[in-house]
């Protein structure tokens, strides 16, 4: 075969040798197709594998760790929570609705596979600065991408979060993040066991989009990204609705062996993928997929990546059961093959073999590669900040309210309220609080999930950044009084071949080990993004956490903010910095208001974290907590107004705090720094003895800052006298905080 | 007493109405799939929310077709109790079981969030327990509720009292003159946009959905005075 | 024979369009300032068998006043091709 | 001078179109057996100041390359007619 060929598939000489040796001849055309999108950086995780095989996968609660369509977590009570994040990173560039959409969709069908029911969604995003009319146009198709498709679908997208960065103005983020709940007994895997069991299609008809889907995905955006656009698909998220009905009456019927989503590389990814899992074969006919145009190849039908299609192994003699279900909900559903002994994933055109190929070569043996790392020379320029160089803040009000009214640290509800986040009234922490709550429907139990990450940390410190990403993913989870016991994570990086970013891939990843090792929250799956890059220009390197927390009994959930007049207002974790400008580095503070990205971000002490966290779930479990809220992006005077402003079932209220910390000579860092292990929380005054005993139990440093009530936030200073900072009233401070990216927007 | 959750494909808040009528409320309720033709026997119908047939075309249209409709109008034409919530009551201004119809809302988005309605009409076997005037906490979700009718039937809907409730404070969607839930003539059909539905619990931040439920349920208790055991557990409408 | 209808579905004028209103008003921004007003309906193409071009359009205005289109709202207007 | 400018923005035939096909099944289930096929697009109608034909073609030709349909998905068709 020439050259040309597989090189223009974006196979490597090396891969190719390999498939020629491995088969003992050159490969069809079609299997040519079906190796290149198999043995994409997308599917095969090649620059990823080795170093993820690092990541801690083991736990008590852990049914199933990666490896499968998703994650699997015991709850108890007989049920399991099911989890994946996935990004949809370059379909959004190009088209930003239906990239999203179809993103969203895609992930769905992850948890569909298990045999869960979709239950809430989360969507982390990054885009590019709003002031640039590309950058809204994108933020603005996104968030309506997922809402147009999760709306649809009724399941509740709880939480996410939303930066603007430069960083991500030509390559936008967008990662999104399903939780499902299963009867633990029921879980199915993607695996298509049983020689002579049906392997069948469902749902939509197979068309010529998204060919090379996952090929597009694995490469840098360049000028010709235009010319990708036949990539993306229209989202159908009606029929995907009847496919999450559809599917759970098949799990229920017993009719169904294996089920597997059917995304990237479509028919081939799904049945090798299913094949080799079970160490079996699979031999299909082309000429049995319902297709949507005339005169498809076999390679397109192949390689089509139409969306809202699943592949059901069923149990030889029950196809009939399988076509009754899918009739019923109106759905297609056609048996395109069978499970066959001999290893082999066998396509005919009818009475033609177009491909025979090892389902296990396709599926599992794509080179691995081993790339090189090496630091990049930008840290020597940024990864260090001298405090001298900030000048220090005149204006602490100002410098609050400049920070409110960020797009990073705005409320975020310009988006959450354009997502069904009610539906299935099983939503009992809505968004806007740390960490989203469901209640599981008869059972006291429950779970909260949150997704974090920050790409400025990561790109000063990429090891820092990803333990702090872990570290405050699980606060945000104990906030709310869960226990995190799992994470899920997408890991949005530039081009791994090059030395600089893989070093900071290597990074993360030590980083996000160690973090889940130490508090105990293993990984239990996750997706890479690799070639988040367009001319050149990477975005920040991006760990996005997904964690999963797990509530004993609903009745005992903590929100963020502020009950009650006369609550005493409480700080758990350090007050000030162990040295002048510790906490300046990488901070929110330094971006908005002196306009640097530079420093070290506070280092994490997971010793620390962990006591903090164990304390907190104790106080709030023991009902000792009003309220806890962690304190991250714009430190503690920024914590401290989110804790006045109230949510939809608390009014808004003052808060007046005063900070004694001798020999702190950095106003500016007290109240904007940004340090990890750190929660305001608020209680009745009777509660306070108690909570100190907790704070020396846990040795957990705790202060007194102050009082709920009055309709202002006062922050003063003890030097001596008392000397106030910040005299603000909160209704005003609310009000730049809620309309700050509807501003931007118009 | 029974009602009847429809199922339409696309529906997605049939099981949200199911657990609030049968778990909270403590009423009978059992689904109705949309190819059903028979649906006697039941005391009231839902149509619940989500987006039938995804909503393509415009919301409800293609639902307003199903099998099941013709004989949700029968029950209606029959005096029955036909609530319908969300998209629900956009395959009644479908159906034309309710005068108007509903158009994208006029921010251009779909919206989820609490809004304040006020109840204009406490007369009807939908808000029977509620006061007049009184103000109902409920959460929307929709992206076409933009509530729209002629003048001349605008009038019409004044004149003989059947706007029920209307959004107090803000108007979410742009609906002409607040309109948040209509009825017909005869006073036994409803279309409400909020959910009620999605706020009986208080652990999920609110329960004046129940005051809706609720009066339908005295509603029914007090028209069906021969069957004693509905009798007995609903009380007479004046209490 | 088969026959390719164009339907056009456009609000009354007398309904207000908000999505005409927002691409007017972006458009506006943009720059086109010749911009006078914008509306915005859908275009729905039925290919259709039928006995001749005057039955086509018989079914198809039939599935507009049935289904395609809202009479409260909207104005319809039909286009019979020849199926190309 | 005035021209309004019909703009016809339809889904390139390769793109799934899902709103079409469950128009397409919902006539076919109403009886309309005929049906072949239904894609459903929009029509934007922009009223234009253009010192000719030529030059309101134009202006609306760069409104729909740079914001009224994304070439990724979707194929668009202008008609210039004088304002009426
Ligand atoms: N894209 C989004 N979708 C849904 N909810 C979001 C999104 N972005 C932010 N939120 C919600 O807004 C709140 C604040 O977000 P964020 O500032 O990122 O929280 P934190 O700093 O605690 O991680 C959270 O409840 C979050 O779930
Ligand atoms: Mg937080």
């Amino acid at each position: 075969m020439k050259a040309e060929n597989w090189q223009q598939l974006g196979l490597k000489p090396f891969e190719y040798e390999k498939i020629v040796k491995s088969l003992g001849r050159e490969p069809t055309w079609t299997e040519l197709g079906m190796f290149s999108v198999l043995w994409s950086e997308h599917c095969a995780y090649k620059h990823s594998r080795k170093l993820l095989k690092t990541l801690p996968t083991q736990g008590e609660r852990v049914l199933i760790g990666p490896g499968e369509n998703a994650g699997v977590v015991d709850l108890g009570d007989g049920l399991a929570v099911v989890m994946k994040i996935e990004s949809h990173n370059h379909p959004i560039a190009v088209e930003p609705y239906q990239g999203a959409a179809t993103g969203v969709g895609g992930i769905v069908r992850d948890i569909m596979a298990m045999g869960a029911r979709p239950v809430a969604l989360l969507d982390s995003l990054r885009f590019g600065p709003l002031e640039e009319a590309r950058n809204r146009f994108i933020f603005g198709g996104t968030v309506g991408g997922i809402a147009g498709y999760g709306n649809c679908l009724g399941i509740p997208t709880v939480g996410g979060e939303v930066y603007f960065e430069e960083a991500y103005s030509l390559n936008p983020l967008c990662n999104v993040l399903c939780v499902g709940v299963i009867e633990k007994d029921k879980v199915k895997r993607g695996r298509a066991a049983g020689e002579g069991n049906a392997v069948i299609l469902i749902g939509n008809t197979t068309g010529r989009d998204g060919i090379h889907g996952c090929t597009f995905a694995s490469e840098e955006l360049g000028e010709d990204t235009e010319e990708k656009r036949p990539n993306i698909q229209v989202g159908d998220p009606f029929t995907e609705k009847l496919l999450i009905e559809a599917c759970l009456e098949l799990v229920d019927s017993g009719a169904v062996v294996g089920m597997t989503d059917m995304g990237a590389a479509g028919i081939t990814s799904s049945c090798a993928e299913a094949a080799a899992r079970a160490g079996m074969g699979i031999e299909i006919d082309v000429a049995k997929v319902p297709l949507r145009e005339e005169g498809m190849t076999p390679y397109e039908i192949m390689l089509s990546e139409s969306q809202e299609r699943m592949l059901i192994i069923a149990e030889k003699g029950k196809e009939d059961q399988v076509k009754a279900i899918c009739d019923k909900w109106g759905l297609r559903s056609a048996q395109i093959g069978v499970v066959t002994a001999d290893g082999m994933f066998r396509v005919r055109e009818r009475g033609t073999i177009v491909a025979e190929v090892p389902a296990k070569l396709l599926a599992e043996e794509a080179p691995i590669y081993t790339p090189e790392a090496r630091k990049p020379a930008y840290l020597d320029e940024v990864g260090h900040l001298d405090p001298g160089e900030v000048s220090p803040i005149g204006d602490a009000a100002e410098c609050l309210r400049i920070l409110l009214r960020t797009p990073d640290l705005a409320s975020k509800e310009y988006v959450y309220r354009q997502y069904d986040h009610m539906v299935r009234t099983d939503t009992i922490v809505l968004p806007g609080a740390d960490a989203a709550v469901l209640r599981v429907k008869g059972s006291r139990k429950g779970f909260a999930v949150c997704t974090d990450g920050n790409g400025r940390h990561c790109y000063l410190d990429p090891r820092s950044g990803a333990i702090s990403a872990v570290a405050e993913a699980a606060r945000n989870v104990c906030c709310v009084g869960a226990k995190p016991v799992a994470v899920t994570n997408c890991l949005n990086f530039g081009n791994p071949e090059k030395p600089e970013v893989f070093w900071q891939f290597s990074q993360v990843i030590e980083g996000m080990a160690e973090a889940c090792l130490k508090l105990g929250t293993p990984v239990i799956g996750g997706n890479v993004s690799f070639y988040n890059e367009t001319s050149g220009h990477a975005v920040y390197p991006t760990p996005v956490i997904g964690m999963l927390g797990i509530i004993q009994d609903t009745s005992a959930v903590c929100t963020p903010e502020f009950k009650l007049e006369g609550d005493i207002i409480l700080l758990l974790g350090p007050i000030a910095p162990p040295q002048e400008g510790a906490w300046l580095g990488g901070s929110e503070y330094l971006r908005a208001v002196h306009r640097m990205v530079k420093g070290k971000p506070a280092r994490v002490d997971l010793e620390l974290e962990k006591r903090l966290q164990a304390m907190l779930l104790e106080a709030i479990g023991k009902g000792l907590l009003k309220s806890a809220h962690d304190i991250s992006d714009g430190g503690l005077a920024v914590a401290l107004a989110e804790c006045c402003f109230g949510s939809p079932a608390h009014e808004m209220i003052g808060a007046s705090v005063v900070l004694a910390t001798p020999g702190v000579r950095r106003r500016d860092e007290l109240l904007f720094g940004e340090a990890p292990a750190r929660v305001i929380v608020s209680a009745d005054p009777s509660d306070f003895g108690r909570l100190k005993a907790l704070a020396e139990k846990h040795d957990v440093p705790l202060t007194l800052l102050g009082k709920v009530g009055g309709d202002h936030l006062d922050i003063a200073i003890a030097e001596g006298e008392t000397k106030t900072l910040i005299h603000e009233r909160v209704e005003e401070l609310r009000s730049l905080w809620q309309g700050a990216i509807e501003c931007l927007l118009k | 007493m029974r009602f009847g959750v429809v199922i339409f494909p696309g529906s997605n808040c049939d099981s949200d109405c199911y657990h609030a009528l049968k778990d909270v409320m403590g009423l009978e309720a059992e689904y109705i799939w949309h190819k059903s033709t028979d649906i006697r026997g039941f005391d009231a119908i839902i149509l619940p929310g989500g987006f039938s047939y995804g909503d393509y075309l415009r919301a409800g249209a293609i639902a307003r077709f199903s099998p099941v409709m013709k004989a949700v109008e029968k029950f209606a034409r029959g005096g029955g109790l036909v609530l319908g919530i969300c998209n629900g009551f956009q395959i009644l201004l479908e159906a034309g079981l309710l005068p108007g119809a509903m158009m994208r809302n006029d921010c251009l988005q779909f919206r989820c969030h609490y809004v304040e309605v006020k109840v204009e009409n406490a007369e009807t076997p939908f808000t029977g327990e509620c006061s007049p005037g009184q103000i109902l906490r409920i959460p929307i979700a929709h992206g076409e509720g933009n509530y729209f009718a002629e003048p001349r039937v605008l009038e019409e809907l004044k004149r003989n009292q059947q706007i029920v409730l209307r959004y107090h404070g803000s108007n979410p969607n742009g609906s002409v003159d607040n309109i948040a839930a209509v009825i017909n003539r005869e006073g036994n059909v409803m279309g409400m946009m909020p959910h009620p539905e999605r706020c009986c619990e208080g652990v999920l931040g609110g329960t004046d959905g129940k005051f809706i439920f609720q009066s339908m349920m005295k509603y029914i208790g007090w028209s069906l005075p021969l069957n004693p055991a509905t009798q007995g557990r609903c009380g007479s409408r004046e209490s | 024979m088969e026959f390719l209808v164009k339907v056009e579905v456009t609000l009354k004028k007398t309904v207000a369009d908000p999505q005409g209103q927002a691409v007017y008003s972006a458009l506006r921004d943009m720059g086109f300032e010749g911009t006078r007003e914008v509306r915005v309906g859908k275009l729905i193409e039925v290919r259709v068998e039928g006995e001749d071009r005057e039955h086509a359009r018989s079914l198809v205005d039939e599935m507009c006043r049935r289904l395609l289109a809202n009479p409260v709202i909207e104005d319809y207007r039909l286009e019979v091709g020849v199926d190309g």
